[in-house]
């Protein structure tokens, strides 16, 4: 659980994005992360980021969009920030609550998400995460919490959105642990090794968005935010990454977009 | 006959060195008052499983009641590390022995153990280093489409420990809000200790009788303990301590003030009962206001 | 959006002829009001699943829709046989193909639907005939214990029938009483249609979402259609009409009675409101009193 | 379901029995399988004669009893006689209704039940119960209803008793189809096949009561109503059946049984 709050190690994310326009760089990601939702699409939701973008595009563009915690809770609409995947305000007001055998069977096993979020100390080249340990698994530098649901959200959902802050060791070229497969992972592909789920399309870091390369799986530049450079972005991954011939430039927060994060969603600032 | 005794009497006769504990219960309804008692009975070498360890797991690898942990996400929900768990798997060599899964895999294990089978089958864990990392995940071939499927093995509590909101004397179980595992967990154990908010007449349940996830007849022991999921939370009654938890982030950070912690909280007080006279503060704090459900007939 | 339609709708845009069928209850919440439409829109060449075929699948094999009956338990619970079927069955040839298993091994079957796998492995079938009568039981062995286990494939239906006391315009649907394995026939079809006593405001929904066995999400059609279970039962609505239900034996002993009813009460109606209109007395025969569950609170 | 009213085919109950003494043979039936359960036990119960001795055993001498119906419902307390297995009389103040995913993997297969009840058309001289065909399979002289619940009870439950009407019928050497393994069926016996439960301990006639012999898990007479005798019972039975040195004689009904079946359990004589 709390996907959203493992991601960026020891990063600030106030270093980046654009004070001087008035958003910080958590703003800008969660407001990317939620523009990427369709309205009508089922949601399996982390903590932290992750629930703020689904809440900012239930808010906005995607009001039909229905959100579904690891915890049981379906159609949530909590009255306060949850700060735990089981907090309580998740239940009260809720359309269903099952147990996690229901969760795990009937809705993501049964191909029943369509978007997983996931983030993580480490995202590799071919969009493998790493939530379980740096260095060797039986004698660790530093214990991660490990899986929790990101292995099979990532091997079930449709499609994921990673959502991570850029650094060369948060991006490694090899990640040390294979806890959630991406496109190409211990074994092979993941058509060869038979996973439903089409993996993490799309990357959103605190610079831009990364995309997966169609052919390799490789994790390319494929949009970048107000100010960010694409150079910027090479020198925060630990591998050569390729830039597209052209990318997107994503628009900025709207004002509205802002208003909502700041005084509706994150009232206390817990994660922005 | 009534299966009420005081949290102590359960904890004596049914918890034991050496044991398999699962004292269950995802974010919600976990039983902090058990732990406790466990930490103060000094019961040692004890294997631990839950999905998430959670603080309460965290005390009691700190008060050397473990010996291994089955685990699948070890972290402290919104608020950082379980240090306690991270110094003894970071330390060389480790002090706890690991076993680990995602939560499908730990959910499956109590599935399996439930419905007395002895594995149970799911799509998970390809291209992962899990099974390398541990190798009681295997794999069957489906005897219809020739696919190969992930398995885990049945996980067998000796006793699980579960905080519901109530109970009839008998052990009849209701609990509303999140369910986790919590039902699984009972009917895979040998033992089951139930905890309550509530004493209530038998009456109340058999009024609501889908409310109901544990029978008596599965159940061995039936505490009353108010509050006794602090400083987790129990729907209806009272709100998740989340200032308890951001604070067990630096708390637990050093082993020092940890055993402080576990000096004042646990060994400093007889009972869950004198926990919550030392913070009066807490029910007013947490609590909530009522949210009712409407009723149905079942007439 | 709603997905509220009527009854005609629905079986008209979700029910195609070669379909596998699913209309369950156990005893409980049987939707004969879709059987009937299903009769009535001439509906052929189904392969109709169930537990117990039970009165309404004897019904719908007399009026000629069904090619293949899946089940484990075909009679009249206490009162007899099923006749069409047995005709069907004991004629030479066979008027109607059969695939056989026990209450587990169907159980079995819309559980591993329901969880998206291929095969639910189960302890059953030992020194039976029943693996030799139906060779789609199989067996798997243990990758930890080394036990050779029964399995059962699959079952996808392409749509499942549920009836239950209520919805919302959505589909999100709350029963109590007997839930027979509504949950895991409508998780494992392609397409659900919800037939409900009462359409309610989601908000009576969100007051208690553990009632909600089956989330919107997964629903195609909606239809609201009071006493749609009759003869079958509604807990807290209205009574099982055992009359009816023993006065199934004689009717459907003759071939001739039984296509006089169904001519007479499923050709003879436009739809169950008239059914319900040529019937005044069955609200008042089958009333229940009200039993009430009480309220807990979700704050 | 029903298995209670699946075992006499077309025996007429009222011709056994001792309405002389003022009692039938349903009657004793009810009285003799009730006398069978402990106080505390678990059971799952069937509609009909086991239904009946299941609620005299709760209003006697076992008030402790647990009573599952596989239709969900725990711990009942029917204020009228359940017509089906899935009556609303069964739901109504129970302890617990569940699915019936959890009835057969939480509760039977995980051993948790430890009486059984069972019926049927045929029993032969093994404890095997035929509730599916007479005749071939494929091309069945007569159709009956099948399992239901009924193997996985007879593999299951810790011990069975079967409720049957004694016939050359209904009783013969072999069934034509093995729906729930006795003693020694298809493949070989109980131990040699894996199955946990003990299997028909004890038959319960309209005659007397047969039990399994320990070793070869052949049915024998092991006890007698009043009024019946060895020789009338070996003459309803269509396999050379082995009588014991010494029998017991079964105690007539009580009145106060008497009493609770007709006025109490059973007041419209429905299956009395």
């Amino acid at each position: 659980m709390d996907r959203g709050r493992e991601d960026g190690g020891g990063e600030d994310e106030k270093t980046r994005g654009r004070e001087d326009e008035g958003y910080s760089a958590g703003e800008m990601m969660a407001v990317a992360a939620s523009r990427e939702l369709r309205d009508g699409e089922v949601v399996f939701v982390g903590i932290g980021l992750p629930n703020l973008a689904c809440n900012l595009a239930l808010a906005t563009h995607a009001p039909g969009l229905v959100l579904i915690y690891e915890s049981g809770a379906v159609g949530a609409q909590p009255k306060r920030l949850p700060v735990s995947i089981g907090d309580p305000a998740l239940v009260t007001g809720s359309l269903m609550v099952c147990g996690m055998a229901d969760v795990f069977q009937f809705f993501l096993q049964n191909g029943r998400i369509e978007v997983g979020f996931l983030g993580g100390a480490q995202v590799d080249r071919l969009g493998n995460i790493n939530t379980t340990v740096i260095g060797d698994y039986a004698a660790p530098a530093i214990r991660l919490p490990g899986s929790g649901g990101a292995a099979e959200i990532a091997i079930h959902a449709r499609r994921t959105m990673i959502v991570a802050r850029l650094s060369p060791r948060a991006f490694p070229e090899r990640v040390d642990f294979i806890t959630s497969p991406g496109h190409r992972a211990r074994g092979g592909t993941r058509r060869e090794l038979g996973i439903p789920g089409a993996g993490p399309t799309r990357v959103i870091t605190d610079m831009g968005i990364l995309e997966a390369n169609g052919e390799s799986g490789e994790l390319e530049l494929a949009a970048l935010y107000p100010g960010a450079t694409a150079d910027g972005v090479r020198a925060a991954v630990g591998w050569d990454l390729r830039v597209r011939e052209s990318w997107d430039t994503v628009l900025p927060p709207t004002a509205a977009e802002l208003q909502l994060l700041r005084h509706q969603l994150d009232p206390d600032h817990r994660y922005l | 006959m009534s299966k009420v005794v005081s949290m102590r009497q359960a904890i004596a006769e049914h918890v034991h060195d050496g044991d398999v504990v699962v004292v269950e219960g995802f974010t919600h309804l976990i039983c902090f008052a058990a732990a406790h008692e466990i930490i103060r009975q000094k019961r040692r070498d004890l294997t631990l499983c839950r999905l998430t360890p959670d603080v309460i797991y965290d005390q009691m690898i700190a008060a050397g009641c473990a010996s291994k942990l089955v685990f699948s996400w070890a972290g402290n929900p919104g608020a950082g590390s379980l240090h306690a768990f991270r110094r003894a798997v970071e330390s060389r060599p480790p002090a706890l022995e690991i076993e680990e899964y995602s939560h499908f895999g730990m959910v499956a294990r109590f599935s399996a153990g439930a419905a007395g089978l002895p594995f149970w089958p799911l799509r998970d864990y390809q291209g992962t280093d899990l099974p390398t990392a541990n190798p009681r995940i295997r794999s069957v071939t489906c005897p219809y489409t020739g696919d190969t499927l992930a398995t885990v093995p049945a996980l067998y509590p000796d006793v699980t420990i579960v905080h519901a909101q109530r109970a009839d004397a008998d052990g009849n179980t209701q609990v509303w809000g999140l369910l986790g595992v919590q039902k699984e967990a009972a009917f895979a154990a040998r033992r089951v200790i139930v905890v309550v908010e509530e004493l209530v007449d038998a009456a109340v349940i058999r009024a609501d009788p889908n409310r109901t996830i544990i029978p008596g007849m599965i159940v061995q022991a039936v505490v009353v303990e108010p509050f006794g999921a602090h400083p987790s939370y129990a729907q209806g009654y009272y709100d998740r301590d989340n200032d308890f938890y951001v604070a067990w982030e630096a708390t637990s950070r050093s082993a020092a003030r940890l055993q402080a912690y576990l000096d004042e909280w646990v060994h400093g007080v007889a009972d869950r009962a004198e926990y919550l006279r030392r913070q009066p503060d807490l029910r007013g704090r947490l609590a909530v206001k009522p949210a009712w459900s409407g009723e149905v007939s079942y007439g």
